[in-house]
């Protein structure tokens, strides 16, 4: 276990491992790819805002206002150093999936002529590992402009096949959306890579960061790309705070994506121009309390250390696979191998449904999760309807995978298999 | 243990050796239902004849418990006049949503009592409830077809 | 002061108002029409859904899963109840904004030939008091679909000018959206009227209830509508949650607007099916924490009692309607009597500029908003840039009006007017 | 009194009886800038000539910092090379954004040391930075135009 920090000591941060589960366990939590759990500090943060600070932000000529659109613009400030970006490209959204929805919502509003215009006959490329978060908006999108899709295939390991990269970028693409870390298969993808083909051809690189920004330093600028969506509630922050991060030339040049208060610059009954980013895109009131929250989670995943959260994962995993690998009856759906990969493990027991392999992992307080993961097509693809998936984060240690290997060796029992 | 009130041996039962999954080509409805929460699917055969369940058939995958329920229902509506087998659906659908508080009327439900136990895990509600819905899908439909 | 609650015991629920303010004096908070203050019962309902049960709903097998559903769950329960609507019908969205925003998307992705398409030549009535959030994505949607935008006028006193409404509501009307109070005017709309010329000539009506539901029962059914939006913060609920309402057929009919997990039926590369509503417009792990904390907030209003609230604020409004007549040099913008009119005044004062009024009542700890109000629209009707507001709730009294009477007076011996 | 410290006595005169408020004809670039948050707008006219402000008018509606802060910012740039004025331009800026630390250096800024106080007031700065602002792109306008 790595040095830099106990995870022992960091659970006492999150008063979710007090809970008493059932079968009368602790809680083994297996499920931060879903959502993570939350320190007090981002419980406080929140609570602070709303007893002494709480006033609609960029509003009111009063006290409660002025406080209020500090501690907003401060919290854009830390997001903004957490990623390594400048603080008015940094939009708060509700989540990664409304962040995604605005790039392919912006990008469909454009004026005939812009360089965002998406047309008839463009390629919008993606992959088989891709979230439906990252996929369906851009389907959508293609079925409204006439564009056309394309993929990269995935290979029985879990890894993207690049070797056609160069004729799936072709001339005619003009966006190319990707995850950064698959959140079935732990895969990490060579993004900088694919970033920089898609240059070459003049599209778009959007990033789906949604399991790598909470989990490993994660840099806009030293990984050339145009667009970041990720999730607060998967980096110990709060529910109902998205980040999406653009270069501030497409900010500018894009069209919004929701309109109503604060993101003008004037208006008419038949027309509005409107106000620079990042109020550009942050229409509303915004959702203050949960940007603050979020401020105060990148605050403790900072320190804690990234590279530390990194190297914590990378552990876990490796003894995670270690420990797999023994099992007999169980496969995992994914690379084997630590090299890029995150802290994910998916995999299916024979002849237990993942649903079954999680209600008993249940019973001795495992949680995890079973299903597509909103990955449907990679299903397909893998020739399977579901996964268990046990996913790792900062509170884990080496006892709870002893004992979700445990677990699953008590399902096979109980099942007979 | 709690599981075991969920996982009834009858369950398991079915679960190992469903009833009647084995697409029959005749029918009078074919449906296809999913959960779209796992990705279990379920493909349902039905003949309505003369007002009765004449014929029932299935296919799919899914948990333990969403095909030993379907299998049990096969059971339990094969060969019934439709009113009697809604009325078993009725009751059914009644035992999962009963958070625990029920039991099951065994004369009606049969082999389907041992479900009850999935009304205290809501997230497997719906995986009993899945053939269910099929099949009353399905009775429906070929009514519409059948013009009545 | 209405004998049903006391305001005074009202604000002991409210943390916020032990805050010392500038010049040392107390918080009196009259800015509830920005957004509202958040009593300690929904805090804590956040925090303990954080601490004990925080999952992602709908998705994990383990109990976490099933209790952060159940909460949920029984939150949209209770705004559902709340609003007089059927609970499949509540959809959750970050704000009244989005949910906004939600319909016009949502029409605007709609199938050539489905009863829900915007078309050239089809028109869309506004009215002149329009908040931003119920103005602009008409006009974008309007702009895009090349329909026409047409509104009610208002006339000197505040009030819809309601005399060519069977003209301007033509047939070739396809929405009618309008505001039941307006945010700068008070004005309460004759919203059942309205909504009846609109569906005599197959328009579908929709309300922005973001000044209404916080304040006076709204019963969804009784008012004969077909959407209905409004958000959490101004409604003692959090940040960062709002609601959209829609007849459960419109649900079922249109197309959604955010896509991603949660709310299909199938995926494939290609193409996707939908989940029934609810889940089809609630893309992506959702606002948990605050739809939880919204729900607690409907529980305390209902503790109060909605048509309590209503008369405390009619009270309020009353008492200091009268008390401004007596100012001389300020300018009620808005009805002068209590008439259909709720908890909102605004007035521009002679010879002081609204922020330099607000930055005095701001040195006396009142809290108020000046400026536009997101309705420049109106702002130019009434010749002018900008208003003071003071808007009341459930935790202001007849002191807190008095303050902020002899705050405009030496407002007005300072700047000498 | 804390309100005192924002709105010096100079600050009401000049709202009072704002200079150059009165648009000149003459011009080498006009613009016109708005404070979305409030709706508060101006005009502003400049003549710039072998690089200096020959000339400078504005007109429009504002609170009383914005109305004073362009009433002295007109007087201090008039006649000025366009390097000192952005010199000036540069030390407001920094005072504003002091956040009540500075007091500003009355050799350069002259009667806008009166607006060291807004720097408390976040709220305000931008009120006190729109005339600026509008001169700030206005020089640079012309300086396209003239071709410099
Ligand atoms: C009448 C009206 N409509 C819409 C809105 C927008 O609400 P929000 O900013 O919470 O999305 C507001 C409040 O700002 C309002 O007062
Ligand atoms: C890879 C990936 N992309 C997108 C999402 C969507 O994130 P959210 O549901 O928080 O919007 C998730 C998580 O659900 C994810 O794991």
């Amino acid at each position: 276990m790595s040095k830099k920090f106990d995870p022992v000591e960091v659970r006492k941060d999150f008063p979710i491992f007090s809970k008493v589960m059932r079968g009368n366990s602790g809680l083994v939590y297996l499920d931060s790819g879903a959502t993570s759990q939350k320190p007090r500090e981002v419980l406080d943060a929140e609570r602070e805002f709303y007893e002494k600070n709480n006033a609609a932000v960029h509003r009111g000529s009063h006290l409660l206002a002025e406080e209020a659109s500090a501690a907003y613009e401060g919290a854009r400030q830390k997001v903004a150093s957490f990623i390594g970006a400048n603080v008015d490209d940094v939009i708060f959204t509700k989540s990664a999936t409304e962040s995604l929805n605005a790039i392919a919502y912006s990008l469909g509003n454009s004026k005939s002529g812009s360089r965002y215009e998406i047309k008839s006959g463009d390629r919008i490329v993606l992959s088989e590992m891709e979230h439906h978060a990252n996929l369906i908006p851009w389907q959508q999108l293609a079925k409204r402009t006439g564009a056309e899709l394309a993929w990269f295939d995935v290979d029985s390991n879990g890894r993207l096949d690049l070797s056609n990269a160069s004729e799936l970028i072709n001339s005619r693409t003009k966006i190319v959306a990707l995850t950064h870390q698959s959140n079935v298969l732990g895969t990490i993808n060579p993004v900088s890579e694919i970033a920089a083909i898609a240059h070459k051809v003049g599209a778009l690189f959007v990033l789906d960061g949604c399991q790598s920004v909470p989990h490993f330093p994660v840099n806009v600028q030293s990984l050339g790309i145009d667009f970041l969506a990720f999730s607060g509630h998967k980096a110990v922050g709060p529910t109902g705070v998205g980040v999406l991060w653009a270069k501030a030339e497409h900010l500018a040049g894009m069209e919004p994506f929701l309109f109503g208060g604060s993101m003008i610059e004037s208006v008419t009954m038949t027309n509005a121009t409107w106000a620079p980013a990042p109020r550009k895109f942050e229409a509303g009131v915004p959702n203050m309390a949960q940007a603050v929250g979020l401020g105060a989670a990148v605050d403790y995943l900072q320190k804690l250390g990234m590279a530390n959260v990194a190297a914590h994962d990378e552990e876990l995993t490796g003894y995670a696979l270690e420990k797999f690998s023994a099992l007999s009856g169980v496969r995992i759906i994914g690379p084997k191998d630590l090299k890029d990969r995150g802290a994910v493990i998916s995999f299916v027991v024979d002849g237990i449904h993942p649903h079954d392999v999680g209600q008993v992992l249940d019973q001795y307080g495992v949680a995890v999760r079973t299903g597509h993961h909103c990955a449907w097509p990679l299903m397909k693809k893998f020739g399977i309807t579901g996964t268990t998936r046990a996913s790792f984060y900062l509170y884990n240690d080496f006892q709870d995978i002893d004992i979700l290997i445990d677990s699953i060796d008590r399902a096979q029992k109980y099942f007979k298999v | 243990m709690e599981l075991d009130s969920l996982y009834q041996q009858v369950i398991l039962d079915h679960y190992k050796n469903p009833k009647h999954k084995n697409l029959n080509e005749s029918y009078t409805a074919q449906v296809h239902h999913v959960n779209p929460s796992c990705g279990d699917e379920i493909t349902l055969n039905i003949q309505v004849q003369a007002g009765k369940v004449a014929g029932i058939s299935w296919d799919g995958v899914g948990c333990s418990i969403s095909q030993a329920s379907t299998s049990i229902m096969t059971e339990l509506v094969l060969g019934k006049d439709i009113d009697s087998a809604f009325e078993i659906l009725g009751e059914f659908t009644d035992l999962m949503q009963s958070k625990g508080t029920k039991s099951g009327d065994e004369e009606v439900l049969e082999d389907a009592v041992a479900l009850a136990g999935v009304s205290k895990f809501p997230a497997r509600i719906k995986c009993a409830l899945l053939g269910w819905m099929a099949f009353k899908d399905a009775v429906l439909q070929s009514k519409d077809k059948l013009g009545e």
